[in-house]
């Protein structure tokens, strides 16, 4: 088959909103695993939040961690399995907001794992609150006039912030078409090769849509990703210290 | 094993690793700090992990990963460090870890002062946490039991997959005594079922959280229940100290049982009955060691360095409210044998004996 | 109860380690011992004490009471220190530092040591504790002199910090409180 | 036939692969599904074997031979 | 002002902002959620501060800042968020600084879940936070007193500069009902001669931290042990419902307060004379709701959501142990009058009379 | 008087060690607010860290903060006291470590503040262990044999970090000499400058000598700062969005 | 009491808002009132309910256990509340996608409207759950029907949310339960 | 005299001033504080008024005039 669904998805239904992008990243992590032969050896850490219900549909194992710290657990869980292959998979309200000074200092640290952040610019989980990547003028439940920036604080882009740390992988992939999605593909696989390798932290970012929270439909959603999400969060890689392209 | 010189905090942090602790993630704070920076060095020798992290929010996050993990993992603090590992604590119970998270307590609310106090009584026996869950907490009074119930947390909540939390203070993690260190026992991260890895074929899938996901509410109202009682059964720990004919009994733990003892002693030559129950276990509190007592009591003295007096209740609880419970509270100042002395004759005067 | 010890003086003088020190040695003769420091903010001060006590029996409290030695390595550890001391129970006094005018309790053995001399003398500015230690050996019964020297040294030995001018520190303490 | 098989069954009618297949092989079916989604079908004989569908689906519906 | 129908969580916070509230730190978390977001567009409309803080910590120290600087300031959160603010209160508390936070209980330890729950009994009573303090802790039962509870509490904030809890919960924070509001009040941020500001030639320092260094150690004791005693006597609050004549008495608060008050009606048509003390107050504990009781009672039933009965202990201190005191505890379900009513049969049939 | 104590320096002793720079930062505040004239405005808050020390040095009304919080809670002061000057007063433990979260999102909220962050590369109050801007190689009583970047984690510096941020003011300073020091007076008086003028956020961080926890006399403790410290932290202007060079 | 009554659907079929609107109109009579909303995850699974209850009396609990009117908009509805209806009481079933060959309880009494078409007809889209209520006007004595009309426009004009449709969309589900 | 005022009692010995003494009017004194300082004295005859000992003091000793 030239493609098929990877043997590490399940097929209990998962929890996801129609057209919700961790659906589509939770492929990714499936086929790249496999891809890689590693499917024996992968831990995930997720979030309380949208990521959670990834759970359901993937066969690893898996740690639930508080909200905001899947990073911190992660880095705890791999430090003692070190043969096996730890992702983090917060979502940008976990990594970027309550979660940041775990962000920052695993990273400062080095640590060997890959946190696999799913941006969708909201608080997913708990009905569509102002994250810290929400962008100017969008709506949410807590920005209902939109985010105003002088009032409601400026967007934080993790790829400013990490670029200049000496870290194994940081890069920005997007899930808004096929051509983004296989883009984001390589991108996770390159992490996890370097873990493989004990080359440290990798951080990749996936813009990911949340129809449900965005009041778009998904189709517009991923318009919404193209012309507005990437105009304040470009994509690409940032930080590569791995030469892991063919 | 021949006895040295040790530091409390420093026993304990050596004996955790004798244990087979081999993960340590915490955040500076006195009068904790010692047992973080023995590990500093000394986790490295025996090849275990030490992190000092960003936070204290996040030290109890690595150790759950370490913990879900398979290892045994060491965390700890004091005071305001230790109410920001509430949420990891509550976590921990809800998934049903084991780990050791040490509380060496200092005095006071907000940033309060680094000498000792046992003001954390509450906190530490009702869960600091939110939800339902307790924590089984040992008490050491001495550099002996500092090293020993930190050796023996790990089995324990090994035992009942579940937090153990040790209460030490100030004076008992400062002070300096002989102490022997029990060997070096080797830890399989895979020993259990529970443990989280790679998931190989055939294998069942393992997932650490709220156990109540899997078994269901009503199942685990049941569970918990169950599985709280068993502990209180089985893991009640206590020293009686000549209880047999006291007519006053001190009920104490920590650094203040000490100064009991001295009191016990000072009074049993003055001819005053006094006897002594000390806590070892915070939780379950030691109910049997009073109903092992005979009636003709003229009532209980508490002795804690919290000004609230907060172990009184459970005294009443346990004795189901027949005698008279009193406390002697200090804050800033280490209890003194003389007013204990004092305390316990005025009950004795107050109350002959029976209520 | 073989004896309840206060060391106290600045931070840096050594009082830490001079109650370790002690409590070292009795551990070396089976003895039960604990050592307390005063630690945290208050050392910020500049005053620094340790409470020591040593026994036949198992010692509950560790909190030192009624003093049966002080070692007062300074002025302020005199002020705080005197009036704890039991009757009949010896003060050691570095009296390089401390006022030799003040008057001291009548009830009580003063021992005058001039310990910065003294130290200056062996070229051991880090000696004064081990000064100290030595007068006390000579002032009181707690140990014997040699077994207290003996043990200062195997101490450092234990941590590989031998210095052969503490040897000479404790003698000199010993002579300065027997002349 | 064999050129894709799809598991309407998991579809929730997000209608992404409908815009992204090339070939207009995919349109709304008639079919409302348990929980209220209309789901997809596809046309096999428009279908070329692109994997659009398959990339962005977010329910795993599709594989393509 | 005419009645309107307002979810719970809203009526508190426009309730809190009458009251003269101008500032609010929080961070989402179901069910507290809707307080934060009505307090995204509201604030601002009346003038005030809103933020979304990176953290509940943040959010906590915020309002520590706030409060400090004279505002009436609020808080809010649930489960492992309120967990993560128990350094901040103890904070609030050592300092003697007023503010308002907010627990909309959740059920379970670790992440539990979203629905209704009171297993933050034991947190929100005993101080989850280090160190010796309490905090007023009020309990709504009803939008109405969502509302009410909120503008009272900033009063009771500034009378003891304490901290306040409101222990609402998911039910009554999601659930719609008629309410009136009361008018809005300003609040003169300069008010108190605690208050942080610039310091103006002349004026005394004020310094915000532990109040115990000004004071001393040991007056601290007698100033705190004093003011929880005023405290004690005077905000003790609950409704007894039929308890006259009850032989047997509910006691509830909360959501499962309305479900007693159900099973009351309902035991009082089939003739059973089941009385309910609702506490409005879980601290103070409403003890003189006990005291006034007669004597022939076969016992008291406590009716909550928190597997481990974390109330019955305070029920049992709050009656010197004198009566039978049973639970009917529930986690995911909310109580059932049936249930109670069958509880309470049991009871009496067990216990006639007195014990 | 060409160089006279300032008025809001009081006469009772200090709490530091002989030699500390906390000391030497603590006049420069009082210098800078009183040639502002604003001393009357003027909100301290302080960590619980050896910063809290100054409380009693300055007439200064302020609050103690809890560990790590000291901007957060300065921020939520200053909402209310938008007329008066609220200056935290972190160490680098402080602000780096446990309350990076606080730094990074006041700084991404602009709030209106100066966070004066006393940077001596160690814990401090808590017995000088290793922190997030430890040198490599420097001994802390939590990195006994040196801090080993690989064991350790890497350094944090917060220029780097808040580079691109859409803040006020960010610049490092020193005090290891008195051309050092005037400059580091010059970096404070420009963001007080800007608070005044409702500028946003600005961060003055400040190289200052613990001896006590360095093992070195205070003699050696400025050398330390110019040799070795700012190898890795670079004295400078950051981050200027005021133009209050005169 | 009044009336103890679920709504339940899909969420976007407006179920929360049905009740908010009886629990509006029954404050308008001056009766307690209170309304009660699945929430959370329970919600992401795609079905939505919410408890209402409508009293001349203070409410006790707001969870309703017997329920007298149930608005049943979907197929899951009526399997999961059905069984707690009372005898004697009334579902309003959206009979447009429940399945008209169930077999529904014999002791209540089954109203069946084709509310889907109804609302395409009537070009409202979002009407579902105002032909519902107009459906349950007409078959219950809990509210006037004039009443409960203009009750709708009333709740939608304090949102200002006007739409002219709504009122059709009403006096659709009265007439087709009527039929 | 009046070029400079020093309050010696707040010295703590740190040495600053001496080492940035342009003109090395600054030494140790023999005088210990109560705390156990060594504290410093000012030889004003060859002060220069430049101030750095006022800049670099950590604790409040000097005032330049
Ligand atoms: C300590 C704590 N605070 C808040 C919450 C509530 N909460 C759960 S998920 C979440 C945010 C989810 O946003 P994000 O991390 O971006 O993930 P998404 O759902 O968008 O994928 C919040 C605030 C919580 N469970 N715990
Ligand atoms: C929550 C909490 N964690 C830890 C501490 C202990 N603590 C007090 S100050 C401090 C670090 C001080 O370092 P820094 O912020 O750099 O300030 P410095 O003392 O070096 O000026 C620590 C860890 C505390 N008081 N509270
Ligand atoms: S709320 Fe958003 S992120 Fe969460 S499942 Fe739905 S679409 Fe996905
Ligand atoms: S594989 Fe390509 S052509 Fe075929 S259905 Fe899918 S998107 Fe269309
Ligand atoms: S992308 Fe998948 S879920 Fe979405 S409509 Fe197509 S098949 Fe259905
Ligand atoms: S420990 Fe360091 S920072 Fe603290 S007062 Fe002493 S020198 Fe200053
Ligand atoms: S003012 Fe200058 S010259 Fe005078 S003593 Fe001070 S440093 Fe020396
Ligand atoms: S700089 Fe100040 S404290 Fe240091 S030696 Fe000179 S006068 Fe004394
Ligand atoms: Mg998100
Ligand atoms: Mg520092």
């Amino acid at each position: 088959m030239k493609y098929s669904i990877p043997k590490t998805i399940t097929n209990i239904e998962s929890g996801w909103c129609p057209g919700c992008g961790h659906g589509i990243v939770t492929r990714l992590l499936a086929e790249t695993t496999e891809e890689l032969g590693i499917s024996d050896k992968v831990i995930i850490v997720r979030d309380v939040a949208c990521g959670s219900m990834q759970s359901g549909v993937v066969t690893y194992n898996n740690i639930g961690a508080a909200h905001g710290r899947t990073i911190a657990v992660a880095a705890g869980a791999k430090r003692i399995r070190k043969e096996d292959i730890v992702i983090a998979n917060p979502g940008d309200g976990s990594a970027y907001s309550i979660g940041i000074e775990s962000t920052m200092h695993a990273a400062l640290r080095n640590e060997n794992i890959l946190a696999l952040v799913v941006n969708n610019s909201v608080f997913g989980m708990t009905g569509g609150q102002m994250s810290p990547t929400t962008l100017p003028g969008q709506k949410t439940t807590s920005s209902p006039y939109g985010r105003d920036t002088s009032y409601n604080g400026n967007l934080l882009d993790i790829m400013k912030v990490l670029n200049t740390f000496d870290i194994a992988y940081l890069a920005r992939g997007s899930v808004d078409s096929p051509s983004a999605v296989m883009k984001a593909k390589k991108y996770i696989k390159k992490a996890l090769m370097m873990q493989q390798d004990n080359k440290g932290f990798c951080l990749v970012e996936i813009l990911s849509p949340c129809p449900t929270n965005w009041g778009l439909s998904p189709e517009d959603s991923l318009k919404f990703i193209k012309e507005k999400q990437q105009e304040y969060f470009p994509l690409g890689e940032y930080v590569d210290k791995g030469g892991y392209d063919k | 094993m021949a006895k040295t010189l040790m530091k409390g905090n420093e026993a304990l942090a050596e004996s955790a690793l004798r244990a087979g602790c081999r993960f340590f993630s915490g955040y500076p704070i006195t009068p904790q700090t010692e047992i973080l920076e023995y590990m500093s060095w000394r986790m490295r020798e025996v090849g275990g992990e030490f992190v000092q992290t960003e936070s204290e929010v996040a030290g109890i996050n690595m150790l759950f990963g370490a913990s879900a993990a398979g290892a045994r993992a060491l965390t700890s603090s004091s005071g305001p460090g230790f109410s920001l590992k509430q949420e990891g604590i509550s976590y921990l119970c809800g998934t049903e870890l084991p780990a050791v998270i040490v509380d060496v307590m200092r005095i006071g609310s907000a940033l309060g002062n680094v000498f000792q106090g046992q003001g954390d009584y509450w906190q530490l026996t009702r869960g600091g946490g939110h939800g339902d869950y307790r924590t089984i907490v040992l008490a050491p009074a001495s550099v002996q039991e500092n090293a020993d119930m930190a050796y023996e947390a790990f089995d324990l909540a090994e035992k009942y997959t579940h937090p153990v939390l040790i209460a030490s203070d100030a004076a008992i993690g400062q002070m300096v005594e002989a102490v022997e260190l029990k060997d070096f026992h080797d830890h399989d991260i895979n020993k259990y079922d529970w443990v989280i890895k790679g998931r190989k074929e055939g294998e069942d899938k393992r997932i650490a959280e709220n156990v109540y996901y899997a078994m269901g509410a009503d199942e685990y109202k049941d569970f918990l229940l169950e599985k709280y009682k068993r502990i209180e059964d089985n893991e009640q720990k206590w020293e009686s100290v000549n209880t047999e004919d006291a007519e006053v009994v001190l009920v104490s733990y920590g650094i203040s049982s000490r100064v009991c003892k001295e009191a016990v002693k000072i009074a049993r030559k003055k001819g005053i009955k006094l006897g002594l129950i000390r806590l070892k276990t915070l939780w379950p509190f030691p109910k049997k060691a009073f109903d092992a007592l005979t009636s003709d009591i003229a009532g209980f003295l508490c002795v804690e360095m919290s000004i609230l007096g907060q172990m009184v209740d459970d005294v009443k609880l346990a004795t189901d409210n027949k005698f008279p419970v009193k406390c002697y509270s200090e804050f800033s100042n280490v209890p003194d044998p003389a007013i204990i002395i004092e305390r316990a004759e005025k009950m004795l005067l107050e109350n002959g004996g029976r209520k | 109860m073989i004896g309840e010890i206060v060391c106290s003086g600045f931070g840096g003088q050594g009082v830490l380690v001079a109650g370790m020190i002690l409590a070292y040695a009795g551990m070396g003769q089976d003895k039960y011992v604990t050592w307390f420091p005063s630690y945290g903010a208050e050392m910020r001060g500049g005053t620094a004490n340790c409470n020591v006590k040593i026994s036949e029996d198992e010692i509950a409290s560790p909190y030192v009471k009624e003093i049966d030695v002080l070692l007062a390595m300074n002025e302020t550890s005199v002020d705080k220190f005197e009036n704890q001391i039991k009757a009949g129970g010896v003060m050691v006094v570095n009296s390089s530092i401390v006022s030799p005018n003040r008057d001291f309790r009548s009830d009580i053995k003063v021992v005058k040591v001039p310990a910065n001399e003294i130290a200056r003398r062996e070229a051991n500015p880090k000696g004064l504790n081990i000064i100290m230690l030595g007068a006390m050996a000579g002032a009181t019964e707690i140990f014997e002199p040699d077994y207290l020297k003996s043990a200062v040294d195997k101490y450092f030995a234990d941590k590989g910090k031998v210095n052969p001018k503490n040897s000479l520190c404790f003698d000199a303490g010993i002579n300065s409180c027997i002349i | 036939m064999e050129k894709i098989s799809i598991d309407v069954s998991r579809c929730k009618g997000c209608g992404y692969c409908i815009c992204v297949c090339p070939s207009g092989a995919i349109t709304k079916s008639e079919e409302v599904s348990k929980k209220g989604y209309t789901v997809i079908s596809v046309d096999e004989s428009k279908c070329v074997q692109c994997g659009s569908c398959y990339k962005m689906c977010p329910d795993y519906v599709f594989q393509i031979f």
